[in-house]
């Protein structure tokens, strides 16, 4: 790719971007949320027409702005946001637009057939093809996504933050497979703000900042310190996690108790306790239940059954309505379906929650007062905040949300996967945020599938498998295999 | 109520709904499907009901005019119900039927000659028009609700430029589209049965109706994956105009006159059937077997309730509560 | 991100908002121009007044309809609402200024009861609110014929007809400044009030709002009981404007109401759009037909123009929204 | 017929007498063999609606309704079946009338032409058809019209209108909605008195659609374009209503000569109100529901009738007409004869 230019509104996102992958290698593509990656891609499958410059592959030139034309050159792209149709099938997802036909009428079962095959691949069997696609979990979604681009055998595959909503198991088999196809000769575009896989898969690194290209390294000739200093323009600081305080001895009454909540084939009778000040990670596989305890306990979830108290007292939380009156909240890991009101400006989102009003009439100067405090503070330039969300990056879209809950001045706060697809520098930030909160006496219930976030931030780390809770540890100290040995172990038979 | 059993669209599973984030078109439960047998109960009951309080309804004369009562608006609704599962909506139906049945009626003037060459007219404008709204829809990328009201304002207007009263007359070889029978059906009848079949083939076991329900799910997602968003829509409306174009012609061999006004009413009637057969007015789920079922439930409901004697004003109020009945209880069906 | 990047970037979809908001009045103008170029009596302020007062039952109505479509609804109801309240203003008035308050408010009551049997099973349901309102209209409708037994009974009070039916001051139409007073609530209420912000978090994602603690179903409720109030009020105007009810007087401006609506740039998937826009989406149709009418065109061509301009006027709106 | 005949300006002895104009006279003096009709037992009696949406086709089927009542041969309960404009529904409609059984029956039409392979299936298995209403049908589906001629009227509403301008102006014309026999047959009425009054220019024509607002609508807008019109042809009472609220609030009322229109009590009501504005009333009797029911009673005897039974309009002037205004009754409502417990309640 020569020259790539793009703007939005005549406001660039790239300006003038070269890159050159090499047949057969793999290639890591990092920078800031915003940097401007998810265009370049965008540009590469034809989805996004730039405004200057020209794409080779093999010597020879690309038309622009014509997908089909990228699919026919062997271009295929798994895109941060999803892209599955809700009401079909999985199946017909995975072969949306190159449906096989026998005598001009779609052949289902071998869709059905090869879509197994694509998904045990990527690892993940257990998906039904026949499911429909709305009705799969974030992770499970990501890996349907892996599989379509894979069912184009393609020459170049484009991952856009592939591992974002995978737990480390899936995230490892991701990985090999990566390099499976590079053994076959496939050239992958790699997107991702986890450095360690990057470093861990990588042969050549290229950073954009501020939709420039910044440098294009040899993996085995840098760092994680030089990258990272190259993204963001300065060092972290301090390091990526802020300091734990010393485990306090009391533990007085909590600020979240959870005790017996159950949710037939769901949650099994989970019972944990989360103290003021406390931050408490919840690790366990995709799958294994967190998400579901979360909403359970924030009254999404009428089927659940259990006892919740908070501060000691009593809570019947039977919406997130009481909820968030109780001074409970929740950060879904679904930004776009459960996060965000898409086409409203930042504004307005992060007053979804604590809307400032006097007898029903909005103090518009306060509402942006606020909005504009908060974005400081989870270091959101506020000018991103007159714009509907829509148009952010997706790690711009991230920290409105996590704003929205800042204003929510909650006394229990679930951070359900808080950091997916947010840079690094991003990262520092909210794991700081994260660390104020609970000085200020805030208890937090960290759910991540990113292991070493878990163990870099927790006081107190639980692992959920199988919608149980079946081991809990203390945070400084944990290793990764201890919690995966919890999270992957087998049932002992009763 | 829970998140889980709100997210309409998504089902119970807390799971992303690419695509589908807000209320969705016609808001609120708009996402809902009507549960695909609820119909069928209704029907069951209607059928039911009818045949216990007038006992005439069994009748051979009643069932074989009830056949040919609602061909015309089974018709239209399987164009219609292509339409609505790609997301949109076409309101043109009713006056594109309009518009056949006084040309063909008004230029046959009784000319058995010229019967077949004006049911080849029907189906031409019928394709044309919607081949017409396609393109305009792509062209100005405008609400096809705004888009199809304003056709149908034009197309009232043409039918008044050809005549301010009803012209012509059906000679007998067209009239018998109507009132002619294979056995104990109406060729009408059966048109309708055929319509509905293709309809129904093509939407479950092509690529093409495929892509229907892939655009009418998330059309972004479906133009990323390649999918020809615009000649797909101008197909899909061309498909709309078709049927209205042979619901004109059944419509004109019925009447047998251009009465200007004819096809009045089938806008809504047709988007009423669609949406009780369970259809979702967001595009992307239902079935065209639903809005057959919905349009039988409806053409008994009317009968019944003429043969049971009810009275005009009553009979209005209990179509409506019917109509509402329905919807609510299948959205109740579907979450129990 | 660097801030340079973001703040033009933000100017950028600042335009995009302002142009979205302009774009149908452009319309409107552009109209205006044509129209006042091909008729001499277009721009007199008599015909100025008309048009408002023609705009007016739409236009109320209008107000409470945008309401329900920002959440991502519609209510096809409003049209019977407006012939049921009508009816009942006439027949409780019968005659004498006395009854006028009481008649106005039942009329009214009467509307709100309706949004609010729409409002509770769309919120507590879910049940499609296009089809549900189809529904309870025609029932409504119906129940309007029993209470009438078909012909448009009372009589309507010399005040009623005085003040809101003639033209009380400065020679504007009584029915005007109703119209104007209820855009201006229906502009304070989306603009200035907690419910109003409300109504764009829930019609652009259901969910997250709902998980933000927002209780989703209030809202709902509370839009379509306030747009069965508006359609009610309309009814009022409507006796007022023409001076009789009628079983069926109303039928035939739901589909005004509800192009206005989408005209002025709320859409069908909510969150977006407002009352101002509607207004705009109101006189423009008015506007347009009043051009029709003012060329002399006849009824036929008058159809066509009508479609016409309501296509362009969409299309042209749409372009604006593009250039960005 | 009670048309004034010489009118200055106005050459009407050229006009041919308006049963020769008339069209609907074809054929509707001619007698029906109805043997094929007749009936021992009782009559069940359907009527089918083309609409019931406004209050002359109300009244007119009260009308049916009381008269049936009267005779014994008529069975008790009468179904009423309402098309609602909707053509392709009256078909479905008198289908199911002749499913559930009745022998005979009485109705006006969304359409003629449109429901005559309906009324034809029905006259084939010996149910009469009785057309009630404004136009006279000849098709041979229909057994018998009870039917007020719309352009007989038209021309005795046109005639006083021309007398009262003195055969000269200009003229504005407010039409039913375009296409339904009345607005041709009043529309040709017009134009044929129009054609020898060389001196009275007509503006425009437009449909109100027996709809008051928009006929007020339409009169606003008249106001701005034709400021010089010094009369109205609208022979429809609640257009007429319509269209004279609108000229009242643009000041053009005074010069405007109003023609003669319906018994509609509004427009009763304005024209005793306002004595000197108005020409008077040319009726347009809802009694063609009860005359309706004559012919029946007759045709199920298998008496011979005529295949047309016009129902007169007569002419009220405006000296007569608060004989027949009723100041204490709603706008929508119809000078009948009517005993107050078969009148429209609620
Ligand atoms: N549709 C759009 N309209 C307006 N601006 C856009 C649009 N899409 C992207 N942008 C802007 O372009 C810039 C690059 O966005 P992009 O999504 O490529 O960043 P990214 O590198 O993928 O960030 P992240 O790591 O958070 O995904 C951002 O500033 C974003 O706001
Ligand atoms: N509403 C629901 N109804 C039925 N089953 C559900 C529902 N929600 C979740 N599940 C199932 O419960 C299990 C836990 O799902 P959940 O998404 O909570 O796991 P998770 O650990 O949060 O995974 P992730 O890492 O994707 O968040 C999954 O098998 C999921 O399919
Ligand atoms: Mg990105
Ligand atoms: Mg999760």
């Amino acid at each position: 790719m020569r020259g790539i230019s793009k703007a939005f509104f005549g406001v660039p996102a790239l300006r003038g971007i070269d890159l050159a992958a090499a047949a057969g290698t793999v290639h890591a593509i990092v920078g800031e949320n915003g940097a401007g990656k998810s265009t370049l891609m965008a540009i590469l499958a034809g989805v996004v027409a730039a405004d200057a410059g020209e794409i080779r592959i093999g010597g020879e030139p690309l038309p622009m702005g014509d997908s089909e034309a990228a699919r026919q050159r062997g271009i295929s792209v798994v895109y941060q946001e999803f892209n599955l149709i809700p009401d079909l099938s999985v199946a017909a997802n995975v072969f949306l637009h190159r449906e096989p036909t026998r005598h001009g009428l779609l052949a289902s079962r071998r869709m059905r057939q090869e879509t197994a095959r694509l998904l045990a691949e990527v690892g993940a069997a257990d998906i039904d093809p026949r499911l429909r696609a709305g009705q799969l979990g974030v992770a499970q979604q990501q890996l349907v996504e892996v599989a379509r681009a894979l069912a184009l055998r393609p020459r170049i595959l484009v991952m856009d933050e592939p591992t974002a909503a995978l737990a480390a198991q899936e995230q490892a088999r991701l990985l090999d497979l990566a390099r499976t196809l590079r053994a076959r000769g496939t050239t992958i575009l790699y997107i991702s703000h986890r450095l360690e896989e990057v470093f861990a898969i990588a042969d050549r690194i290229t950073v954009l900042k501020d939709g420039r290209h910044v440098a294009t390294l040899d993996t085995a000739a840098t760092d994680r310190d030089e990258i990272v200093r190259l993204m963001v323009g300065r060092d972290l600081a301090r390091g990526l996690y802020p300091e734990r305080p010393a485990a306090q001895a009391d533990r007085g009454t909590p600020a979240l108790a959870v005790s017996h909540l159950s949710w037939p084939g769901v949650l099994d009778d989970v019972s944990l306790d989360v103290q003021r000040g406390e931050i408490v990670g919840l690790a366990g596989l995709v799958g294994a239940g967190r998400t579901s305890l979360a909403r359970a306990i924030f009254g999404a979830e009428p089927a659940a059954r259990g006892e919740i108290r908070l501060d000691g007292r009593p809570a019947h939380i039977r919406s997130p309505r009481a909820a968030t009156r109780l001074g409970l909240g929740l950060l879904s890991e679904d930004r776009k379906g459960e996060g965000l009101a898409m086409n409203l400006e930042g504004v307005a989102n992060i007053a979804a929650v604590h809307l400032p009003t006097t007898m029903g009439l909005v103090r518009r100067a306060a509402e942006r007062r606020q909005a504009v405090t908060l974005a400081e503070r989870v270091r959101l330039a506020p000018q991103a905040l007159k714009r509907a969300v829509r148009t952010l990056s997706g790690g711009n879209q991230q920290k409105v949300v996590l704003a929205k809950w800042l204003a929510a001045r909650a006394r229990v706060l679930i951070l359900d996967e808080p950091t997916r697809g947010i840079d690094v520098g991003a990262k520092a930030e909210i794991y700081a945020i994260m660390r104020e909160l609970a000085a200020e006496g805030v208890g937090i219930l960290f759910i991540s599938s990113e292991l070493p976030e878990i163990l870099g931030v927790s006081d107190r780390i639980l692992v959920m498998r199988r919608g149980r809770i079946v081991a809990e540890m203390p945070g400084p100290g944990a290793t990764e295999e201890a919690v995966m040995r919890a999270a992957v172990m087998e049932d002992e038979p009763a | 109520m829970g998140v889980g059993e709100r997210a309409s669209a998504a089902g119970a599973a807390p799971a992303v709904v690419p695509g589908r984030a807000g209320a969705g078109r016609f808001g609120r439960g708009a996402g809902t499907v009507l549960a695909d047998y609820g119909i069928w109960a209704a029907l069951a009951i209607a059928i039911v009901v009818s045949a216990a309080t007038a006992p005439r309804f069994l009748s051979g004369a009643n069932i074989h005019d009830l056949m040919s009562a609602m061909a015309v608006l089974g018709i239209v609704s399987v164009g219609q119900t292509v339409v609505i599962l790609s997301g949109g909506i076409d309101l043109s139906v009713g006056m594109l039927m309009g518009l056949v049945t006084v040309l063909t009626n008004g230029i046959m003037n009784g000319d058995a000659a010229l019967a077949w060459p004006m049911v080849a007219l029907g189906l031409a404008i019928g394709l044309g028009v919607g081949l017409l709204n396609g393109g305009l829809l792509v062209l100005t990328r405008i609400d096809p609700l705004i888009l199809t009201f304003g056709m149908l304002s034009i197309l009232t207007g043409a039918i008044f430029v050809y005549t301010d009263q009803t012209v012509g007359a059906a000679p007998a070889n067209f009239r018998a589209i109507a009132q002619g029978s294979l056995g104990p059906f109406p060729y009408l009848f059966l048109v309708m049965v055929v319509a509905a079949a293709i309809a129904w083939l093509v939407l479950t076991r092509t690529r093409f109706g495929r892509y229907v329900y892939a655009i009418g799910g998330a059309e972004e997602h479906a133009r990323r994956a390649g999918i020809p968003i615009a000649p797909m829509k101008v197909a899909i409306y061309a498909i709309s105009g078709l049927t209205a174009g042979i619901a004109g012609i059944g419509l004109a061999a019925r009447l047998g006159s251009g009465y200007t006004l004819a096809g009045q009413g089938f806008e809504l009637d047709s988007i009423v059937a669609v949406v009780l057969g369970g259809t979702s007015l967001a595009g992307g789920r239902g079935s065209v077997i639903g809005t057959i079922g919905a349009v039988v439930f409806l053409a008994i409901l009317s009968n019944g309730l003429n043969l049971a004697g009810i009275s005009p004003y009553t009979q209005q109020v209990v179509k409506g509560l019917v109509v509402v009945a329905a919807v609510v209880l299948y959205t109740r069906a579907r979450r129990a | 991100m660097s801030d340079a990047l973001a703040r033009d970037r933000a100017a950028g979809g600042a335009a995009l908002a302002v142009l979205e908001r302009l774009g149908i009045w452009a319309a409107l103008v552009v109209l205006i121009a044509i129209a006042s170029g091909l008729s001499p009596y277009f721009l007199s302020l008599n015909n100025f007044l008309n048009i408002l007062n023609q705009a007016s039952v739409v236009g109320t109505t209008a107000v409470g309809v945008t309401l329900v479509m920002i959440t991502g609804g519609v209510d096809l109801s409003v049209g019977s609402i407006i012939s049921l309240s009508a009816d009942i203003a006439a027949t409780v008035m019968n005659g004498s200024d006395g009854n006028v308050p009481l008649a106005i408010l039942l009329a009214v009551g009467a509307g709100a009861v309706v949004g609010l049997v729409n409002g509770v099973l769309v919120a507590k349901r879910n049940v499609p609110s296009f089809i549900l309102t189809l529904g309870t209209g025609a029932a409504v409708q119906g129940l309007g014929l029993l209470y009438t037994g078909g012909t448009a009974s009372g009589v309507i009070a010399p005040w009623f007809q005085h003040t809101i039916g003639g033209r009380p001051y400065l020679h504007v139409p009584g029915v005007v400044f109703v119209f104007a007073a209820i855009v201006l609530v229906g502009l304070l209420i989306e603009k200035t009030t907690a419910f109003g912000s409300r109504l764009f978090l829930v019609g652009s994602n259901i969910r997250a709002a709902e998980l933000s603690g927002i209780a989703v179903d209030r809202v709902l409720i509370l839009a379509y009981t306030l747009s069965g109030t508006a359609a009610g009020i309309g009814g009022v105007v409507l006796l007022g404007r023409v001076g009789v009810s009628s079983a069926f007087a109303g039928q035939t401006y739901t589909f005004d109401v509800l192009a206005s609506v989408l005209l002025g740039g709320t859409t069908f998937q909510g969150g977006r759009g407002g009352i101002a826009g509607t207004i705009a989406g109101v006189l423009l149709l008015v506007v347009a037909f009043n051009l029709v009418n003012i060329l002399g065109l006849n009824f036929n061509t008058q159809l066509v123009v009508k479609g016409a301009i309501i296509i362009g006027a969409a299309s042209l709106y749409r372009l604006l929204q593009r250039q960005t | 017929d009670d048309a004034p005949t010489d009118v200055p300006g106005c050459d009407l002895a050229k006009l041919p007498a308006p049963a020769v104009a008339s069209k609907e006279a074809e054929g509707a003096k001619a007698m029906v063999d109805t043997a094929a009709f007749k009936k021992s037992g009782t009559i069940k009696l359907g009527v089918s609606a083309g609409y019931l949406a406004n209050s002359w086709v109300v009244f007119a089927l009260q009308l049916i309704k009381y008269e049936a009542s009267k005779d014994p041969r008529y069975a008790k309960d009468i179904r009423v079946t309402d098309a609602g404009f909707n053509a392709n529904k009256q078909i479905s409609d008198i289908h199911d009338l002749v499913n559930s059984g009745v022998n005979a029956i009485i109705y006006w039409p969304v359409d003629d032409k449109a429901i005559e392979p309906a009324l034809e299936e029905a006259v084939a298995k010996g149910i009469p058809t009785v057309n009630v209403g404004g136009g006279y049908n000849n098709a041979k589906g229909v057994t018998s019209n009870a039917y007020i001629d719309q352009y007989i009227l038209g021309r005795m509403v046109a005639q006083h209108l021309m007398a009262d301008m003195k055969g000269k102006g200009s003229i504005l014309s407010l039409l039913p909605i375009a296409g339904t026999t009345a607005a041709v047959d009043q529309d040709r009425a017009l134009k044929d008195v129009l054609g020898v009054c060389p001196s009275v220019k007509l503006l425009d024509t437009e449909n109100g659609d027996w709809n008051r607002a928009k006929s007020q609508t339409i009169g606003q807008n008249w106001s701005q374009r034709f400021p010089q019109a010094t009369g109205l042809f609208s022979p429809s009472g609640q257009m007429t209503i319509g269209a004279v609220q609108a000229f009242d609030q643009a000041g053009t009322l005074d010069r405007i000569q109003l023609s003669p229109s319906d018994e509609y009590n509004g427009w009763l009501k304005w024209a005793v109100a306002n004595p000197t504005k108005n020409s008077g009333v040319v009726t347009f009797p809802p009694e063609a529901g009860a005359v309706g029911v004559e012919l029946m009673t007759k045709i199920v005897q298998g008496q011979a009738v005529p295949k047309g039974m016009q129902v007169p309009s007569t002419y009220i002037p405006p000296a007569e007409v608060k004989k027949y205004a009723e100041a204490n009754r709603p706008d929508d409502w119809w000078a009948t004869k009517l005993p107050e417990q078969w009148q429209p309640k609620h």
